[in-house]
């Protein structure tokens, strides 16, 4: 039992570090801190630096031009990310898309659709969730005939985040509705730019359009976009729920924040005294820190248990459970800390055109936003409700 | 011992609740606020119309009402509804404390107010007071037979909506003091006076308010010299019975929804209501909205006992008001799933505002020292 | 809507405070006052001090040498009894069976056992509970077969109050077997010096043999004690289950709690100054407290609201569940102000016999064995669980 | 990072999880407490043969372990088997300071704690001094070249078992000064001594110790004069590191209980733990206990660290080991119901301990302030 790193991986922190200081830029990494909007392109300026260096994408084998980090290694990238206020990578196409496309989807495939994961030339968006279908992933409706060479796609996906940036989607689409719910799913490639798809955002509580409804009408697929075979995407589509998922916790995440509403309860002055200095505020702070302390050990154990081989089952889902609500509990507070100065809602300034700031500090504008955009963390990806029941039911065995 | 409402403010409730049902429209007000307009005149008339002004100023003024049960009826039906309308700055402060220190000029204005013609203001907050409402920097200098207020006010509810503000100036003291503090009624045109407005995350409307060597003459003055600070605290006493009030309408609001959803949305090919955590989470739920509706019965019932008295209800009232608020909103998104967190459902409307209820007037942590404080006096 | 008492109500309040304070013997209120256990002497004693100013049966006819009081005057003798530390009256016989037996008894029952109740000849426990059934009482095994003008009783029930104390039981026995579960239960009134009755008690969490397990070895009853009709005892039972819990969420017992918990925190020195200075724990009280406001009126408009003659469904559940956390809270925060002071074990000073204390504050014995204690608030009389079902059940229509 | 243990110690935990398991009995233990007999010799000279005490000391003074991560497997076992016997006041703290700062003389007792031959208790919270290590009334006076030990201690952890104390005084400074602090080893049955010893109410033992003109030669004295208290401070850290993660089996053990009591127990005729509030409750339950041990794996870890980082995991891991021990002790019981107040199931015995290890050594609002204090320092 030993809660040091080793030297090694302590000189790639250092080295994680020094390339954040040098190479993230002011301007993106000052919206991350300030809770502002990212653009698209802001997004793909990351990415290209990431690149550069090769470490865009931490999971995948070098001969893809991944990184390959260990669990470790990723842990501690994501932690410095976080720290130096670093842009979230976008999922879909790196820690999403390519885990299935290495383990089911042929060379041929890999080949054409990674490179281009890497260059900025796709961008990919998660066709899973349908209207009405909730937690309930694999209530798939929407229907994919297979006509000659391609697939003609007809239906709609739900809560598509960033699918107004996106050119490609990968979709669970049902090829054979006689099946039981689970059997005759598919798991397929679309261009968004085919003829029949049409993308509609979705305004969320926070004002901002960060999901998207796509609708496909008649859509024809090759089949060559297919990935594996057909009718048994429902496996990929659960391989990815249950495999990937080492920040799941978003330790990183929780501890930059806190770092920010430390900074934050220093600075704010409550009825006379800093609001750090305020007993209750400051005992919320300190609760806040001490499960987080105790997280990153969770998150920890199960990291090393899994870089051991050993598969996270109720674990994975512990940590989603708890790391969620510790995330959501952080943006509660900072926007408490922001007092009345929470209340004004300023797209332009979150939006980053207008650094014109209203009234109030710098950090306030975005904290009502934020902590309402984040409900979402214990709602998509698994509801904490299913993975509560994950976790019974892994103990209960009933 | 009474837990009924009086014959004409059951009567009242029911009307509200009724009309408001028929004729509010949600989806009209989130176009309203997309175009970015802060209320909609025509709900303003109609509100005035049923009486939700009246029914908030005593029969002196020309109102109905004016009684904390007043309040608390007129602010559940309209956090039911969800209205965006400027009720609570214009007629429950800057009109209440022209009622309570106005001369029978000043006072008249207030017709105005009860039939929805004119809008005020009150322009009391400024930028770091945070919830403390003794911090006043704002000044108002004698100048031979004039006053000059310089100073900034900032969160003004419906500041760029309104005719007439209500300011609150520093004549006498320091920063903390809370005498000194005097309180002028000033044209929202005068020279001097610059507004910028914006709209709140919750869809209410404020806005900034530069003082910048405002003239007024003496008449300006609402009450006497240096001794408003006592009226400003009972404004704000039934302010916060308002907002409580409001939220436990939203949280009924919220409430429904959620019923209704349970027993509508089916996953795994049943009603999710049929489970059983989210029925014992309900469960938990409805009792604290049986709390928060105590909570505002016990405020209204006292908003006129001793002020040690009827600030122990106020800070009771709005640290469990504040808690309950948010865990309806929580709890009721998250029973939702995602589509409680699209601004086209309405419940998005009533989480917003339960939770920026509890930005106003001071917050749970805030009212829950202050509850401490006035326990230990 | 008027909150406050009428000049009745109020003359009422005042004459009970003045009675508590001029009959109530100092040597049981102080054994209250300090969490001590009360010796079946002690309940007994006040028992007819109350009888003899005709307010022990707060709820029955006035015929019967009851109070009739309505609902806000029970709640007012029940808030000055806590108030002036009286014992909580033991409610088998008093709230419990006396219902019972004016709804559904005969009148020559009435006039056999009601007089018994008033005048301490009877202890009453109740034998409702049976050993694996839990919360789910219609699961009666205790069998009743009629022979001749007797019932022959076998079989067990446990979690009986007090039944060390008591010389008569009323029972749930199955005497059909073959119906459905909640039909075939009759209701039976049995002497405990029966032969074949047999009481062993059971040791708690908190030291005490507070419950008992009661076992019936063919025990004869004659059928005169049947109360109502034979199979039809599920009927009465569910009755006592939905009506006069008039003190289910225990507000009198909070506020006395309250009461104590202030002047413990207030003379607790913890770190050079008062515990009640301690902002942590000023929180704590103050959050209960300000729970309990409003408990109060969520308590006086259900009460109301049933003196009305509107029948309380979910909302009495809404009280045992936040009633007994609050209650809990409180027995929680008693405990924690003792600090060091909880761990000693007394029980000879919890029994009164011994007043010399060892060590530590007077009130710092009773307060880990009366929270553990207090946790079957939430258990017994139908679980928070079960109530939270019927809450949500009653407004889900599910 | 490595979050195996050793092979060694993983070795000592599977040994004494199964031979506890086997051999520790709930019912025995249950009959010694109500007998009013504080522990079994017996269990206490097989704990010793096990190793439970030399794991707790470094080989220097005759043990096999001493580091964090011995305290946190050896207490987590005990916690898990629910033991009463005399080991955290005997060996950790007592003998402990021993190991610390006694001269080699004095070292040489800690051969007999070790083979379980002989008890130590520490002697030094004061009647009023609640959770505070420094308030010291208790004086120690030289006299010619004697020292007299006179005052009072409370809560000794078996002190009336003990063959030996090591008792705080007072040479120097005022109440609740850190320096000025002195330890003395004192026969059990020197004159002046009295010792009135009782059960806690989770079983282990406790006494009060009138110390009333206690003659002493200097040699009594374990190390500098007045320079005790970092040493006592170290000495409560391991020993809140060990209740940690005694805390922690028992929330396991109670955690196991209950599981099987889902499994098994059936209502309405299916099992409860087919209930999906008691499910989802379990979930939670199951959290926090995972927190919890890497709250005790962070402590361990850092308990040789620098003063101010320790003193941090210190109450961090107090304070969260703290709030999950009572979830679980409350849940536990309330998911069993009825049967899991009996005294004669074990669970009765896992919540009082639980419950009553967040008395020892400061509770959750303790220490989440001095956390909060350590931080701003």
């Amino acid at each position: 039992m030993d809660l040091s790193f080793t030297p090694e991986q302590e000189a790639f922190r250092a080295e994680v570090r020094a390339f954040m200081a040098a190479n993230l830029p002011k301007r993106i990494s000052e919206k991350v801190r300030l809770g502002k909007r990212l653009s698209k392109q802001d997004s793909e300026d990351w990415n290209a630096i990431l690149n550069d260096r090769g470490w865009l994408a931490a999971n995948w084998p070098k001969e893809y031009g991944g990184a390959e980090w260990d669990a470790v290694q990723r842990m501690i990238f994501e932690e410095e990310a976080c720290r130096a206020n670093a842009p979230r990578l976008v999922p879909f196409g790196l820690t999403m898309l390519a885990p299935v496309l290495f383990a089911f989807g042929t060379e041929e495939q890999r080949q054409r659709f990674l490179p281009k994961v890497l260059n900025n030339e796709h961008w990919w968006c998660q066709g899973y969730s349908e209207p009405g279908a909730g937690s309930d992933l694999a209530a798939v409706k929407t229907r994919a005939v297979l006509e000659g060479d391609h697939y003609v796609v007809n239906g709609q996906k739900t809560w598509t985040t960033l699918g107004q940036h996106a050119n490609w989607i990968f979709c669970l689409v049902r090829t054979n509705p006689e099946a039981k719910k689970q059997e005759g799913i598919s798991f397929l490639l679309i261009d968004m730019k085919s003829p029949g798809v049409t993308v509609r955002p979705i305004v969320l509580i926070d004002g901002e359009a960060e999901v998207n409804e796509v609708f496909f009408d008649n859509v024809r697929v090759p089949v060559e976009n297919l990935v594996g075979e057909q009718d048994k995407g429902w496996t990929y589509a659960k391989y990815l729920l249950t495999h990937e998922r080492t920040n799941i916790a978003g330790v990183g995440f929780s501890q930059a924040a806190l770092a920010t509403l430390k900074t934050v309860a220093a600075t704010t002055m409550a009825g006379g005294r800093p609001l750090a200095e305020n007993p209750h505020f400051a005992a919320r702070m300190a609760q806040v820190e001490i499960d987080l302390m105790a997280m990153q050990t969770t998150n920890l154990r199960v990291v090393s248990a899994a870089a051991k081989g050993q598969a996270p089952g109720a674990e994975s889902s512990m940590l989603k459970v708890k790391g969620t609500l510790l995330r959501q509990e952080l943006t509660s507070l900072l926007r408490r800390a922001a007092g009345p100065d929470a209340m004004p809602f300023l797209p332009e300034y979150l939006e980053g055109g207008d650094n014109q700031l209203p009234n109030g500090p710098e950090h306030a504008p975005s904290a009502a936003p934020t902590y309402f955009n984040m409900r979402k963390l214990s709602i998509f990806g698994g509801s904490n409700e299913i993975q509560r029941t994950i976790i019974s039911k892994s103990i209960l065995e009933l | 011992m009474d837990f009924n409402l009086t014959e004409e403010r059951a009567m009242l409730q029911d009307m509200l609740q009724r009309v408001l049902a028929e004729t509010y429209d949600h989806e009209a007000r989130r176009k309203l606020l997309a175009e970015g307009k802060p209320y909609d005149a025509e709900v303003m008339a109609k509100l005035a119309e049923l009486g939700v002004l009246g029914a908030l100023f005593p029969e002196e003024v020309g109102g109905f009402g004016g009684a904390g049960f007043d309040l608390s009826v007129v602010f559940e039906e309209l956090g039911r509804a969800g209205t965006i309308e400027p009720i609570l700055g214009n007629a429950v402060l800057a009109g209440g404390l022209v009622a309570a220190l106005g001369s029978e000029d000043q006072k008249a204005m207030l017709n105005e107010v009860i039939a929805g013609q004119a809008i005020l203001a009150f322009a009391h907050s400024e930028p770091t007071a945070r919830y403390d409402l003794n911090q006043i920097s704002t000044k108002a200098v004698a100048e031979g037979d004039k006053i000059v207020l310089t100073g900034t006010k900032a969160h003004v509810l419906n500041g760029a909506e309104a005719n007439m503000l209500v300011v609150s100036a520093r004549e006498a003291g320091e920063d903390h003091d809370q005498d000194g503090i005097s309180l002028f009624v000033v044209p929202a045109d005068a020279e001097g006076v610059m507004i910028t407005g914006r709209l709140n995350i919750d869809g209410t409307a404020a806005a900034m308010i530069q003082l910048e060597g405002v003239v007024l003459d003496t008449s300006a003055r609402l009450g006497e010299p240096g001794k408003a600070y006592d009226a400003i605290e009972t404004a704000v006493a039934r302010a916060i019975l308002a907002v409580c009030a409001e939220a436990l309408g939203a949280m009924e609001a919220a409430k429904d929804l959620t019923i209704n959803y349970l027993k509508e949305r089916k996953q795994f090919g049943v009603a999710i209501g049929k489970f059983q955590a989210l029925q014992h989470r309900m469960a938990d739920l409805l009792i604290e909205v049986e709390q928060a509706r105590s909570a505002v019965v016990n405020l209204a019932g006292n908003i006129n006992a001793p002020r040690d008295q009827r600030e122990r209800y106020v800070s009771a009232a709005k640290n469990l008001v504040g808690r309950a608020g948010a865990l309806v909103a929580e709890e009721t998104i998250q029973m939702h799933g995602g589509i409680g967190m699209t601004d086209e459902y309405a419940l998005s409307h009533f989480a917003r505002r339960l939770v920026m209820i509890d930005h106003l007037f001071g917050d749970v942590d805030h009212h829950l020292e202050r509850f401490i404080a006035l326990n230990a006096a």
